[in-house]
């Protein structure tokens, strides 16, 4: 095993895909010559060359659209947005053709390509830049979305993503790309379909998905202080959802809370609480609690601005309450 | 008008049928619409023949791509698609080319090339602009000799959309060879195409891209066919892009539903004058190529295949429930 | 009162809004010459001329941004979106900057202008054409989201969103627009942050939005049938939800089932159904039932796509459910 | 060069004045961001001194508007804010113009008409296209006898956006009063403007929008006054909009942590021959409208003033944490 950062994980695995398989090809804006915006894809410009690492334009709807085509005949881009933030502005390529083409033709094409980028609140950027739109690409059938909290998982399921014969968003964070994890030396996959257990325990599940993971983690290690053994739930594929390894925990556990650094309202984290709640209803000791952003834009100030988001305390605080223990 | 010398009378006579067949087909699914056989949206395509066939028989359709709207049934029957699967696709039943998913405008026959069938407008800009970034890419690679053309066509409403913008300036920078084709008939629903635009040819627009644009008379189907083998073959060899603005008329309403009062008669009954058909069928028995009674023959022959395609659909099936869960994911 | 069509409300409610005001404006395709593309705004451009009923280019986000900039130095436009399907190429407007230019200036600026348009599944139209998008709005902080049900509802609803301070999206459908219902010929106005009790019950509350309310009208008749009394929530707002009517209702009936036409995942309606979990988690005698439409794209054959919806079926189902009828 | 002769000296020396304020304001707000006194992206206008003060000097703030992106400090001191208010923002402090909701990104100024500051590249294009469109609403209503004029800025990487083509569009057709001025800086982020665009001038853009498109020397002050000014006075009164690709040059990296390794020193080097602060500064001192000693003066004068801002902003207090939860929504 090696130690390397989230960007070093990812990296390498494009570079390993773009080796494997010539259909392969990256574009994005500053994808090449300046080698990412967060260095994701140093040194595949040289590598690989302009013709399959490519710089765009500031377009994102022209070169979303041009990687939906190119996938629908055999290509399979990788599309890296700078930010999610961005991805508003080609959400219809997404929502209405890549996920729709393969319906919309009874099957006759497929859409094999990776979109990628930083999704979720980073640091003093204000409302427009720190916003987290998992829930957008969760909503959408046609799509598969994936989101990574450690290099592990982020080698092995962006891999997975680019094998993938569907268009799968694949949910990254600014703040994640210079943290450190073990990646083995071999080559692996990563099922995209899959929660990950990341922690476990008996007294309590907490569930949530993509750089909240760690302070999930942070917030179950100050549990068992406390006497409490918390399960932690890296949910990681927001559609399909693994209902199943949800449930088995909650079962042993009765108490869950869902931690999602989104707005609350239609959020992934309060569709899993729902989900929890409904199907374990007869096993539940105390309601799903869900520890979401607060339901405000983004302040650029940082005080303000990790007010805003979940917290540690907030998370220990809605444990204790679903175990009665405030 | 060109010269039907050079052209041999199989051919023309392949080209007025084609036409031929997608007014008749048209005429029929319109009748099937007033029926309630067929539901939603519905867009004929009657006046515009001579664009489709003008343009996708400059195509090499074993590596050549057409891309298109939801005005698309004469473009799916002339890259030849059964007429049996579109009217059965209309029908929404299960032997459509689309399994019944699609509708009217969603016709896909990805054999052929036909890659559809967009009911976003302006959508089909960047994605037809992506299948021509694959031809580029496999020739950049070093895979072929020349390249695959995309035809990729939208309406002069649609011209005003963000995606055409960022298409043709990616398609100028990476030498995407697909030629985008305005199928300017004059109205994006009831507006005139003046009315939303203050440039009246949109072939002044490439220069803005740094690429080529051409105005072309759409009603006359071989000044078509001319004008887009000359950039077809251009675009084949140097991935240049083009973009043509294809001046043409929609007989019918915009959609079924649309009783087109914002129009005069007058305008209608002039664009009918020209009509591709009408024209080349006169030219070519000017130049002995056609009788009356060939034409007639050729007429009836038609109505036939349509009439049969409709009874294909009639009898085929309704896709069975569980196959609403089917054709989403790809394994 | 009056009984006239759901499009003549909507109508009445932007006359006499734009008669009331001159900064009122409409803008959209086919709003003017050709009446709208539902005709919902026939006859304005003749009152109101063309400089105030705008048919606009086929640049939804051109014009929407050009609203979003109108209405920050105080225009109040209404933009129609021909149906919220085109909804997504405008977005960022809607997200980026209407939702958050007030923020962005400390408060300086204000963004009053209203989006509407039909939402949600039609007929025959295939998947790109028949979605809903509520839950990207209702996500929103900077937003209000409305979605009405009936003429009266509309008119009294639209009036006052035209008169609002902030962007309010309202959702229509075009399956309703020739539906009739009584409308006062005097003035009122509609608060747009209110639930409405369509129907009173004891045993089970049916909450849902928007056009499902008159199927779950129907299957509370038909319940009724069972003899079992259902309470009809209305949602009307999205954002802000008016959680103490929901709750009021479910700890007098102990039971509630979620209707929503969306796709389940990250919905408006699995918001709810979570909400009412958790909230009322003591006065719950079962799990909360969530109807939502199949998690698939819409096909355009006709049975399939009635298949995929709810129906007043599926909801009787839910209900018994929940009251142990099954 | 224009001659300075037709401007008397008040106006030249203020000229000036704002263009050292905001060379000196950005070079403390780079010092400071050093120190982590200010956070996030931060995108300093080193060297495009001119465009600001050349455009926005032919302005009437009190009916025309400001429109910009992210790259905003300038324009917004450019307007008249005070640079107190752009400091505190800069730190994130309750005395911040956005009462530290915004900061670099997002300057407001709404008494002065500067309306932001917007951080997705291209959308304040409609955004201003609908500012203006009230000046020509009012007009066209018969409120005012001519229209207050919009200028909507954005960079050579932004033009490519659907944004640009959807607004220039509707400014067209619609006659808005709209002046979209690119700010032609020669990079968007580290990609040069040739890499993303078949055409080097924009300008020629205009034309398929039926506007008219102008190119600009952007590193001269006057010369720019001069251009806007006949602009301006057109628009104001017949809501004809323009296109102008003004060239000009940014010396800092794109942001604070980009090290703008993608161009050469004597790019830069040949760049800063021709300062807009120097240049002005040469030619009055030739037309003895200033002298060395009274421009040192004056540069004291705003490092002081600077430094003030700093200050102020230093000693500012943090807003209350239930800020938070205020300037969403309107009464
Ligand atoms: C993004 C989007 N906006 C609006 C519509 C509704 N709509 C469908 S066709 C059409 C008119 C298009 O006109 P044009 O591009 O000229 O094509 P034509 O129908 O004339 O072939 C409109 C407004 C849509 N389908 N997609
Ligand atoms: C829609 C969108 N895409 C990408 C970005 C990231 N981004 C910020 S500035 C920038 C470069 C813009 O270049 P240009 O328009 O030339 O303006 P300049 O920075 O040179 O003033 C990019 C890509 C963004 N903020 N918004
Ligand atoms: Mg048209
Ligand atoms: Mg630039």
């Amino acid at each position: 095993m090696a130690l390397i950062t989230f960007r070093e994980a990812l990296n390498q695995a494009m570079d390993e895909e773009m080796a494997r398989d010539e259909n392969v090809f990256l574009l994005g804006e500053e994808v090449a010559e300046y080698n990412g915006a967060y260095k994701v894809s140093k040194g595949l410009l040289d590598k690989y060359g302009p013709h399959r690492v490519i710089d765009t334009p500031i377009a994102e709807l022209g070169f979303t659209g041009l990687a939906v085509g190119a996938a629908s005949v055999g290509l399979r881009p990788i599309v890296e947005w700078m930010t999610f933030n961005f991805g508003l502005l080609p959400l219809d390529q997404i929502i209405n053709n890549a996920a729709k083409l393969r319906h919309m033709s009874g099957g006759q094409l497929s859409v094999p390509m990776v979109i990628r980028g930083p999704n979720g609140p980073a640091e003093f950027l204000s409302s427009q830049h720190s916003q987290s739109f998992a829930s957008y690409f969760a909503h959408v059938p046609g799509l598969k979305v994936v989101a990574v909290s450690t290099p592990y998982d982020g080698k092995g399921l962006l891999k997975s993503a680019i094998r993938d014969n569907n268009p799968v968003v694949f949910l990254e964070a600014e703040m994640m790309y210079g943290m450190q994890g073990e990646v083995p030396e071999e080559e692996y996959l990563l099922p995209l379909d899959k929660a990950d257990v990341k922690r476990e325990g008996s007294d309590v599940t907490l569930i949530t998905f993509g750089k909240p993971v760690h302070m999930v983690l942070e917030a179950a290690a100050k549990l068992e202080a406390l006497g409490v053994q918390a399960e932690v739930i890296d949910l990681i594929s927001l559609r399909p959802i693994d209902e199943e390894t949800l449930y088995k925990s909650v079962r042993k556990t009765n108490r869950a809370v869902v931690v999602d650094e989104a707005w609350p309202i239609a959020s992934v984290g309060s569709h899993v609480a729902y989900l929890i709640s409904k199907n374990c209803f007869d096993d539940l000791d105390a309601q799903v609690e869900f520890v979401s952003s607060e339901d405000v834009p983004m302040p650029y100030n940082h005080t303000l601005e990790l007010a805003v988001q979940p917290t540690v305390e907030k998370i220990v605080n809605a444990a204790k309450k679903v175990l009665y223990l405030d | 008008m060109s010269s039907l010398k050079k052209y041999d009378k199989e051919f023309l006579t392949g080209l007025l049928y084609d036409m031929l067949m997608i007014r008749r087909f048209e005429e029929k699914a319109g009748q099937m619409y007033g029926l309630k056989k067929i539901g939603g949206f519905c867009h004929l395509y009657n006046g515009q023949e001579g664009v489709a066939l003008g343009t996708i028989r400059a195509l090499d359709l074993k590596r050549d791509y057409v891309l298109t709207s939801y005005r698309d049934h004469g473009h799916a029957l002339a890259c030849g698609m059964d007429p049996n699967a579109v009217m059965a696709e209309l029908y929404g039943k299960i032997t459509g080319c689309s399994r019944g998913k699609g509708g009217s405008m969603h016709m896909f026959d990805a054999e052929n090339h036909m890659l559809g069938g967009n009911g976003i407008v302006g959508a089909q800009i960047p994605i037809a602009t992506g299948v021509a970034f694959k031809s580029a890419y496999e020739y950049k690679l070093g895979k072929t000799k020349d390249m695959g053309v995309t035809l990729c066509y939208f309406g002069d409403g649609a011209i005003h959309q963000g995606a055409f913008h960022e298409s043709l300036n990616l398609a100028a920078i990476w030498k995407i060879p697909v030629i985008y084709i305005v199928e300017n008939n004059q109205f994006g629903m009831g507006t005139a195409v003046k009315r939303v635009s203050a440039v009246e040819d949109f072939a002044v627009k490439a220069e803005g891209y740094g690429i080529e644009g051409r105005t072309v008379d759409g009603m006359n189907v071989l000044t078509v066919l001319e004008a887009m083998k000359e950039m077809v073959e251009e675009s084949r060899k140097t991935g240049k892009a083009f973009l043509v603005d294809l001046k043409t008329y929609r007989y019918k309403g915009h959609s079924m539903s649309d009783p087109a009062k914002y129009r005069t008669k007058e305008e209608l009954e002039n664009y009918k004058q020209q009509d591709p058909i009408v024209q080349l069928k006169t030219d070519m028995i000017g130049a002995k190529f056609l009788t009356e009674d060939e034409f007639k023959k050729m007429d009836d022959e038609i109505k036939k295949r349509v009439a049969k395609s409709v009874e294909f659909a009639e009898e085929s099936p309704e896709p069975p429930l569980h196959t609403m869960y089917e054709d989403i994911y790809a394994e």
